[in-house]
Parts: structure tokens; C-alpha cells; sequence
């Protein structure tokens, strides 16, 4: 059998009935504010862009530092700044409106502080009709007056899902945190609730970084969400764990740097691969550069389509 | 990386009532005039400031809220943290003059790129602009640069009598055909940029906008689909034209849009 | 004030009543199988030493790959390889003679599969008198028929604290886990149960590093735990949390390279701080360098002892 | 960075009956004789080997269980991984004939060595040691390599009927007063670390010892307070003077501390 053609290579990917036309997707909270910039990432390369998580209210988020590298990745606590439901449901239309010619879908992250609080929000952000809508229930980075992430707890997990899908008809993906001890048993909670796909991972800890001089966290919130490279191992493992637990698209995303590092995720089970950090060490061109890869490595492989070696990664004891 | 490295302050020079030259105990290797650093204040926040001076490190800074005015606060030997530097910043022309107009806080990239020039032999003009004689901040630096200087003030204490931008116009500055650069609040940078496309000669201009990373990441410092922090601060005149936001709109802490001024 | 004279400098630490000429630990599974090579590291400069985990049955491990550098530190699954309490009552007897007249305390880390058999070991273990007993209950490499780490629940850590206790005279830190939602909750069961002290953390996860190539995971085992640098600032977090939540020592263990690292520990409340993938990256000598470095940090800052800066980091929102 | 890199299996050639020569599609930049990878079947184990080449890649593998039983099922095109080189290989001495003592499998490194001596004009003798004709490797490898080759058969089937070492001794192959290299099975090496104490002789020997890690974290391969992955595999004569377990006793995959043989 001879080298398959690179042009022939079909990197696309349907995640919840969403066309993307190459399997890579901007992570919440990177470049995702406004649509002129959407609309920039897209035209880089990625196959699908996701908005910063929206609340219904406006919020300014954290005084700076909200984000540093820290030579492992980046640490962050932005306090989920946005400029609130209204406003993005304007930018999300501006950009469908743009993104369409380029065939890449927009997901909207939504965010709320109540269980209830995300079904209005999911009701809210419908109106704007983004292809997919992601639930973040995982920031690290949330007020301590609650006391524990939605992600923390499969019942309550569920629940916001369940409200969710209550609010919308949109399909929703349900966004994971690490920071639990089973993330798979929380995957089996939302889709049981109605989850028609996993988002996974949201960034790591919250980590703390202090600066010795003063004896001040380098962030002014304190403790911030680890990711980049330094997270990677975990998220595939957090990915896999997801992929063998439930049978929903699963948008894997952590420390992917590479065409490589997107391989992995398809490998374990992976339908699309979130790039965050990646942003930041590799430019807005990350995403043409690692599709490039990943066709490389299929070529080599003569591999024709992502479903040719997706999940096929050999686990011995799992 | 970019942890913020904490150094001590060596020097607090009052430049004006509000602006002082704060000099810090660290050298930046390499830099370009118009790029900018994140100025850390432990347990407070963390702003963007030109580049005034790379070795030893200094910035310009106007008192104009909390931070700056926490800063003019500090004194010598107090603790600050810095990262950078981030950005783009002017690429001085090989030929021809250069025309550097500043208003306000502007001044402190300018200082930087004055001696840039003046290190190159490149003639040139510094247009300063203020409200009065008191607020012209760094008028000698600039004098001991070689620069020709002219000032303009709003109430005509100082030089000429009106928008430092005007005096460019009706001073006959750019009659050389100048590459002009400029820094300064937004209505001032739109006249320049004005002048420059009506007047056809190269222009750049240091934009400003509400910064959280500073590397790109965020999106919180777009100016339609530009990043300020990575692709600017500094802009080509061309770059500029037809971005909607530019003179009209600026984002606030949340990312909302809002009407400049 | 004049500056403080480096040899004046106290860097000397009591972890549960036994005395560190420095506050430099190795940690758990790091070159302490044997007794000559934990007394070449005590000579090398580590203020105490702890064995490998021992059970009561010697185990051979798992096939290699059982630890490999993957460039944000290493991730391993040994399986808790140990040659069983029998002969690590031996090891640990002939190592205390060599290290008493260095002034280096030995910590003896044991586990065991029930709650009962960290009882038995307990008193197997305590006839070699080790200064110390970690009970390490946060093994992320455990066998998949146990469906939690001990460290996870609470109750489970409090009861297997319970068990420790009743069986030993010997002071006992209890060894935890970064792979729950909240650490310090763990920590308030196991000082409410009665240990003496904590060290926080084992190893982070498990990850999963794939070979794409061969679609296998690089560690024989599959996932494995991470440590190193990537893992220093979600450590950090977790020690800080731990500190601030109960009132024992610490030891703190997680990422530490270098003296700045081990003063970071320290202004989040450690005790003493433990070093393991550090020897990977800077040889057996890093224990000698980071008490250099620290000491550098002390008479810069014109700090005596460990007890003139331990705590005071400033946490501005927690 | 230590992940093993996987890489296909170029060639094998057959040496005896149980030892095979593998060579891979990988070059390693630097290493010493003596130093070792860890060969990588994804899925099963993982072992160290001796470096027997560095361009391409090889290793001199016997077969003697599960893993290298595995390995010697392997074809060439076969994907097998690799990391390293490890440890502390042998250090040609510049004065003086070098004589290298090789028993069993320890032939790899072997290899490697006389390739060095030779490009470095150093006169050599190479002491095979094996049960029989049929079992000794590599001879004509060393004899292209113009090393002086003695060979020694359990069997007397071919040279030296007896003991490579006693093969040494009673041939006067240490008059010369060569440094003595050795790597083969332990109760050889002892024989040859007793040669070089008695005659006052150089001496470097290769020790094996199980191992887990092969960078000095696990502590799984100690010979009393030393690292065989890390100090070792090669050792002075004198450093191993006095060592315990040298000769005596090796440790299993549990850590427990098992006598030799
Ligand atoms: C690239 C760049 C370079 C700058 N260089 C200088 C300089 O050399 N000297 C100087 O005095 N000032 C400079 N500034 C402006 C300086 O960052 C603001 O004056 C400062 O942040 C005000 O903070 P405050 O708390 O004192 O005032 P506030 O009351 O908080 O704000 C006053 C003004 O500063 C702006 N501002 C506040 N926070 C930020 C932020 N995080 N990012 C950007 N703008 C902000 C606000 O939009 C507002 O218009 C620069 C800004 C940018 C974007
Ligand atoms: C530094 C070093 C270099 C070596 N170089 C070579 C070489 O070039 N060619 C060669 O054929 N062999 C070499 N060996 C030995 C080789 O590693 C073993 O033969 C191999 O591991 C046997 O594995 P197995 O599963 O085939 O046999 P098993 O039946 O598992 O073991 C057979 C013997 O190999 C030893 N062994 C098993 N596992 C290990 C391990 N993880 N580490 C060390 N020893 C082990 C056992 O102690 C036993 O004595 C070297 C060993 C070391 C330590
Ligand atoms: C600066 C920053 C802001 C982020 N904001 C959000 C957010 O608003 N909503 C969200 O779900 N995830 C947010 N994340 C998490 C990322 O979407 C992503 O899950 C995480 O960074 C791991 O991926 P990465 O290693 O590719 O960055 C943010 C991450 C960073 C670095
Ligand atoms: C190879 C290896 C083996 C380990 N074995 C043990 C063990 O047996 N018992 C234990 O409590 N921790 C074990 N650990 C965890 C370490 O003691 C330590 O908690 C962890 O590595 C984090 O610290 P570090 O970043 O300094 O390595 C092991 C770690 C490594 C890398
Ligand atoms: S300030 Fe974050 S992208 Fe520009
Ligand atoms: S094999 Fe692990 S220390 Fe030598």
C-alpha cells in the first residue's frame, strides 16, 4: 500500500452533531472575548472556537496578575471576567455570522453560580444559537463561599445538567475538572443527566506560585489553575478514563502542544482537542502548525481519517 | 517564563505634579522604545508601562488612580515586581527625521525612543504637549537627547498655545516629511494619524487599551481583531485604518464595550 | 542591622518530636531500599531519610517502565516494589546505627492494602524503632480492585490513622494525597484521628504518556504518578491549604528543586520539606545545594532560623 | 527527558546459537563503552544493554528468559523502544596495551571497547570466554577490529580448554601489564578483580545488578552504598575493593538481598 496523500487526509470531525473541519478547537478562555478576534482564530486554523465562559452578569474578574507562565505552563485566576450574557450573546451572533463561510461552529461556555442560575443562562445564550454550548462547572478559581465545585459532586453535576438541557435545545457538552478523585464517575452523572458530550480538562489545582521576596502569591487571587505541558499527563488520563466510562463525544483538552500531543487524545478516545496554553507558546498559528503534525503522523501511519486510530491506544491495566 | 521578578526602587525623579520617573533595580536585555512592561505592586495589581529607559529599568508613570497613585506611594528601596517586555514597539525609520509627538503620560516611551534616535543620528523633532508649563514632563531629558523641542500647553503657558497636534500642523513639523510616532491619549493619536494619512508620509502610533496577560492570551486587549499587548502597542498608520474601535471605543475590566471618553 | 553570619544560620527543624539537622528530607521511594545507600544520602547532606514503602509481604513491583523523566519531571507506577517488612526491620535497624552519629533521623513508610494490615504493619515496622512512621495511604498506583486510594475518604484515612496509632508508640505522619477536592478535609480526619503530623503530597494523578508510535503507554503499569517540577505548584497549594487547616507539623514534599522552593514551603507552614525527583535532577548532592541556597535566602532576608519566616506568606483571598 | 524513543529494527545477525546482535534505526550522539540503554518491548519489559555500537545502534543480546526470549522473536522492522545512554562506562587508559576479559553475554560492551582501542592505536587482546565453540560471539568482529584474540572453551572445543581468567593467567597475558577491562559473569569478574589486586594491574569491570529506573532514583540496583546504574556499570578495581556484595550477593526485583549463583 502506498503514502497516503496528504491532501486526501480528513482531519474533520463531527463532536455532538457539529461539523468541525479539523479537529482542533480554542479552549474557553483564550482569545474568546470578542468576535473580530474569534473570527482572527479561526481564519489561523482551528477548527472550532469557544467562547471566554459568560455569566449573566457582567463581572471585571480578579485585579492582574490573573495569568502567568511559570516555566511548567501558565497559572491563572481571572475571576471569570466577562462582560455578561447580553453582550456575548451580541458577539456570538456577530461571529456566526462570520464563521459560517468558513464552515467553523462557535461553542458558547456558560457559567453560573446557582444550579438554576445555568439554566438561565443556557436559556439566555440560546437565543444567540451557537452550535454547541459548554458547561463550565470547573473553575478552580470560584469564590470560597462555595465550598466545592459543581464538578467536585456527581449528584450536583447532574443537576446542572439536567437543568441545562431543561433550557436548551442546543447540545451541550458539560465541562470536567481534574481536581476530583474519579472524573470518570462525575462523567457517568452528567451524561446519565443528559450530557451530549464531556469537555475535559479544565485547568488543574488551583496551584500556588509564591514570590519569595515579598512572600506574595505571584497572583493577586491567591491560587490560580495550572495548565500547559506540566498538565498534560493528566488530562490524557483524565480523557481516557472518560472515554472508557461513557459513550458521548468527548472534547479533550490540556497541555496540548503538538500535532503529537493531539494524536495522544485521539488515541485514548479523544473526538476534538482543546488548545488553550498552547496559544501562548506557539501563537494564534498553533492550530494550521499541529494540524500539519497530526497529518504528518497520519500519513506515516497511513491512516486516512481520525476514526482510523482513534481510541486504539493499547491500555494494560486498566 | 514570566513570573514577575521583584527588584528594589533606586530612584524617584518628580517629573511634574503628577508624573514621576520611577528607576528600578534591573536591566532589560533587549528592547525595543514602545514596548512595555507589567508593573507588579504586590497584594495590590498589575498595570502596563512603557519602556522608558531599559538599563537601568525606569518608567513614566502619571498618577491617575488607585495603582499610580499606590506607586507614587512607594519610595526608594520599596519592593516592585516586574515581567516583559511585551509587545511591539517603534521600528525607527532608516530615513529621514523623525517627529515624535507625545501628550500626557505618553512622554515615557518617547524618552526611550529619543535616545534610540539620537543614538542613530537620526534629526529629530519632540512635540510635547500639556495641559500647562507645570505638567511638561521630561522637557530637559529630551533637551540633553539633542532633540529640537517644542512644546504646546492648553492654557499657552508654555510654548505654543493649543493641541500639540495642532502646533505640529500649523509649526509646519511635518513639513520635512518626518516619520512621525507618537504616544498620548486617543483623541491626540487620531488627530496624528489623521495628519499622517492626509499628509502621506509613515506613521506610528502607540495605542492603549485595558490589559490583563500582556502575552496574547486573554483577548482582553482587542481592538477589533487586534491584540494590543502582542500585535501593538505600537501600529503603523496603515494598520490602523479602518479599525472601528480606534478614537471610538476602548474595553473596560469585563471586556465591554465602551465609548472612549 | 549588620548580616546575619552564615554558620550562625539555624536550619535545624523538629518534625513530631524528632529532631532535622536540616529541614531537607528524601522522600518515599527515592534510594531508600537499602541501609548504606539512605546513609550515603544522610552523608550527602538530607536532614532525615525515609525508606521505600514497605508492606508486610515483599512485592516485586511492576514490569519496567517504572519511572521515567517526561520532561516536566517523572511519572511512575513501581507498584510499591518492597521487600517486605522482615527485611526492611533489618535495613532500617542497621541504618539507625550509622545514622545516629550523624544526627539523621530515619522515617520508616509503610502501607498495606486494608485498614487492618496499616495496624499490623505498624507494629511490625515499630520493632526497628524508626523515628518516624509515614503511612503512606495515597499511592496513586494502587490495583484497580481497590476503588479509592484510602486517601480519598475521610473516613477511611481517619480509620487507618486509628489503626496506626493503636499499634504504634512511635510518632506517625500520615502521607496524602493531592487527588481529591479537598485536602485539607482529609487532613482534619487524620489529625482528628490522631496523627502526629502530615506529609502532603504523594505523587499527582495518575497521568498517561502514550508512545503514539506503538499506541502504548511509556510505564508498563499504564498511568502513573507525577511528580517533579510540574507538580510544585499544586503541592505548594495543597501544604498551604493543609497548614492553614490543621495544627500539626508538615512535611512537605512536591516539586522542590532548589532553596527557593523549600523557603516556599516554609512560608506556606512547613515543618520540613521533603525532596525526591530533585535527586533525579541534581544528583544526591542536591541536598547539600538546596541548604546553601536556603541559607543564602536567610541571611539575605537577616532571618536566624526557619521559625523567623515559617507561615508568613501573604494570602490575600483564601 | 528520558521517555524511551521507539525506532524499528534495521538488521539482526545471529552470533550464536542464544546471542543475536540487534541493530536499530537510531544513532546515539555520545556514550562511552560500557555505558548502557534500556531496551523497551512495549507491553512487556523493559532491560538494560549494553551499548555495542553507537552508529546505528546495537546490542549483543543473549538469550536467557522471558524478555530476551521476547526479543529474539522480534524481526527486523519490529518498533522497539530505547532511552539512555546510562551509567559510567569504561575509561581507556592512554598508556599501555589494553586486555579485555569477557565471559557470556558481556560481549556487547566488548565490542564497543576494542572499536575505541583501535581507533585510538592502542594495542589489545581480547579473552573470550565460553561453554563451547558454538557459543562464542563476535570473534570475528573483534579479529576485523585487529585485536589479538584468545579464546577459552568450558569445553576445550576451541582455544584455551578452562576458565577465560584462568586462560589469562597461565598465558601470561597480563605480563605485558596491560589495563584489564572485563564484563561476563560475575564469578569472572571476581576472578579478574583478584588478578589485578594481586599483580598491580589497572583494572575496570562492568557489573550487573538489577535495575528498575537506570538514572539513580530507585535505589533498586545498589551494591552496598553504590548505584550500578548511576556510579557504575564499570567500576575501578579499587572502588569495588572491600564492596560487600561484589561477588557475593545481587538483589531481586522486591529489593531483597539474594546470594550470587
Ligand atoms: C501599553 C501601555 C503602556 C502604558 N504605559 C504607561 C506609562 O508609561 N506611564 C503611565 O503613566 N501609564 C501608562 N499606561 C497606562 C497605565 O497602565 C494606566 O494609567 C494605569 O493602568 C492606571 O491604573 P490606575 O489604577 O492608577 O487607574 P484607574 O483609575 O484604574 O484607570 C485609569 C485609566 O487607566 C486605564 N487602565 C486601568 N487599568 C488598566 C490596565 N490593566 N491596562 C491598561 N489600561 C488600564 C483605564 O482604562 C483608565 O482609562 C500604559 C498603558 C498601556 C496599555
Ligand atoms: C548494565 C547492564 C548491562 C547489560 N547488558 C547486557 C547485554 O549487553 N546483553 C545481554 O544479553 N544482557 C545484558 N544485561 C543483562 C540483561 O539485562 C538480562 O539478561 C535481562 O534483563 C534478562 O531478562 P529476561 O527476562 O530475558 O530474563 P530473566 O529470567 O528475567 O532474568 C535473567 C537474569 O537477568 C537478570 N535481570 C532480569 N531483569 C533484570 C533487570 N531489570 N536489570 C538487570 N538484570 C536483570 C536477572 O537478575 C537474572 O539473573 C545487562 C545487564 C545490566 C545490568
Ligand atoms: C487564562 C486562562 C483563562 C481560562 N478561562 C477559562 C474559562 O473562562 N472557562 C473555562 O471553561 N476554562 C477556562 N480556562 C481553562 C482552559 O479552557 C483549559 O481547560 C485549560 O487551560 C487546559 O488547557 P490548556 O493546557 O490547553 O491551556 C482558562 C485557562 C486559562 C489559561
Ligand atoms: C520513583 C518514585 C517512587 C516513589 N515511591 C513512593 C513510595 O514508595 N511511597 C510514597 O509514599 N511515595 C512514593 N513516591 C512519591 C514521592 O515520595 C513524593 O511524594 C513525590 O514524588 C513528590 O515529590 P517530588 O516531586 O519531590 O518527587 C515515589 C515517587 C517516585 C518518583
Ligand atoms: S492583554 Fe491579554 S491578550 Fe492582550
Ligand atoms: S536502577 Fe534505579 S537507582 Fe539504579
Amino acid at each position: 500500500m502506498g503514502h497516503v496523500e496528504h491532501d486526501k487526509l480528513d482531519i474533520s470531525t463531527t463532536l455532538c452533531g457539529a461539523r468541525l473541519p479539523n479537529a482542533t478547537v480554542i479552549a474557553s478562555g483564550i482569545l474568546g472575548l470578542t468576535h473580530e478576534v474569534m473570527v482572527r482564530v479561526a481564519k489561523a486554523g482551528a477548527g472550532a472556537v469557544t467562547t471566554k465562559s459568560c455569566s449573566l452578569n457582567p463581572r471585571p474578574g480578579y485585579p492582574n496578575p490573573v495569568v502567568l507562565d511559570w516555566g511548567g505552563g501558565l497559572i491563572n485566576a481571572v475571576g471569570l471576567s466577562n462582560p455578561g450574557v447580553e453582550v456575548m450573546t451580541e458577539e456570538i451572533q456577530a461571529a456566526k455570522e462570520l464563521l459560517a463561510p468558513l464552515g467553523v461552529p462557535i461553542i458558547a461556555s456558560i457559567f453560573a453560580d446557582t444550579i438554576y442560575g445555568f439554566g438561565n443562562i443556557a436559556r439566555f445564550i440560546s437565543e444567540a444559537s451557537p452550535d454547541l454550548i459548554e458547561v463550565n462547572i470547573s473553575c478552580p478559581n470560584i469564590d470560597h463561599r462555595y465550598q466545592h465545585m459543581f464538578a467536585a459532586d456527581p449528584y450536583v453535576a447532574g443537576q446542572v445538567t439536567r437543568h441545562v438541557k431543561r433550557n436548551t435545545d442546543i447540545p451541550i457538552l458539560v465541562k470536567l475538572s481534574p481536581n476530583v478523585t474519579s472524573i470518570a464517575a462525575i462523567a457517568e452523572a452528567v451524561v446519565e443527566a443528559g450530557a451530549d458530550g464531556i469537555t475535559a480538562i479544565n485547568s488543574l489545582g488551583p496551584g500556588l506560585i509564591l514570590d519569595i521576596e515579598t512572600r506574595h502569591p505571584v497572583l493577586a487571587h491567591g491560587p490560580g489553575g495550572v495548565s500547559g505541558p506540566a498538565v498534560r499527563p493528566i488530562a490524557v488520563r483524565c480523557v481516557q478514563a472518560i472515554c472508557r466510562a461513557v459513550d458521548v463525544p468527548v472534547l479533550a483538552v490540556g497541555g496540548v502542544m503538538s500535532g503529537r500531543d493531539v494524536v495522544e487524545m485521539i488515541l485514548v478516545g479523544a473526538t476534538a482537542v482543546g488548545i488553550g496554553t498552547g496559544v501562548h507558546y506557539r501563537g494564534i498559528d498553533v492550530f494550521r502548525q499541529v494540524c500539519r503534525e497530526l497529518r504528518d503522523y497520519m500519513r506515516r501511519h497511513e491512516y486516512r481519517s481520525l476514526d482510523d486510530f482513534r481510541g486504539t491506544a493499547a491500555m494494560p491495566s486498566l | 517564563m514570566s513570573l514577575p521578578e521583584t527588584v528594589r526602587i533606586t530612584e524617584i525623579r518628580r517629573e511634574t505634579r503628577s508624573i514621576s520617573t520611577f528607576v528600578l533595580d534591573a536591566e532589560i536585555a533587549q528592547s525595543e522604545p514602545g514596548q512595555f512592561i507589567m508593573l507588579w505592586l504586590p497584594g495590590l495589581d498589575e498595570k502596563p508601562m512603557s519602556i522608558a529607559c531599559p538599563s537601568p529599568l525606569s518608567v513614566v508613570v502619571d498618577r491617575v488612580g488607585p495603582f499610580t497613585m499606590a506607586l507614587h506611594e512607594r519610595r526608594v528601596g520599596s519592593l516592585v515586581g516586574w515581567r516583559g517586555p511585551y509587545g511591539r514597539g517603534f521600528r525607527l525609520a532608516e530615513e529621514g527625521p523623525a517627529l515624535l509627538v507625545s501628550g500626557g503620560c505618553g512622554v515615557g516611551p518617547m524618552v526611550y525612543l529619543a535616545a534610540r534616535a539620537s543614538e542613530q543620528g537620526i534629526p529629530t523633532t519632540v512635540a510635547l504637549g500639556a495641559r500647562s508649563t507645570a505638567a511638561l514632563p521630561c522637557a530637559s531629558e529630551f533637551q540633553a537627547l539633542g532633540a529640537n523641542l517644542v512644546l504646546a500647553t492648553d492654557d499657552g503657558s508654555d510654548g505654543y498655545h493649543g493641541y500639540v497636534t495642532d502646533a505640529v500642523r500649523e509649526l509646519g513639523l511635518i513639513d520635512a516629511r518626518p516619520t512621525v510616532y507618537a504616544c498620548g491619549p486617543e483623541p491626540m493619536l487620531v488627530a496624528v494619524h489623521r495628519l499622517c494619512l492626509e499628509a502621506r508620509i509613515g506613521g506610528q502610533i502607540s495605542v492603549e487599551r485595558y490589559m490583563k496577560c500582556g502575552f496574547g492570551i486573554c483577548g482582553q486587549c482587542a481592538l477589533d481583531g487586534l491584540l494590543v499587548c502582542q500585535d501593538g502597542p505600537v501600529f503603523d498608520v496603515q494598520e490602523l485604518d479602518g479599525v472601528r474601535d480606534f478614537g471610538h471605543a476602548h474595553r473596560s475590566a469585563t471586556g465591554r464595550r465602551l465609548p472612549l471618553r
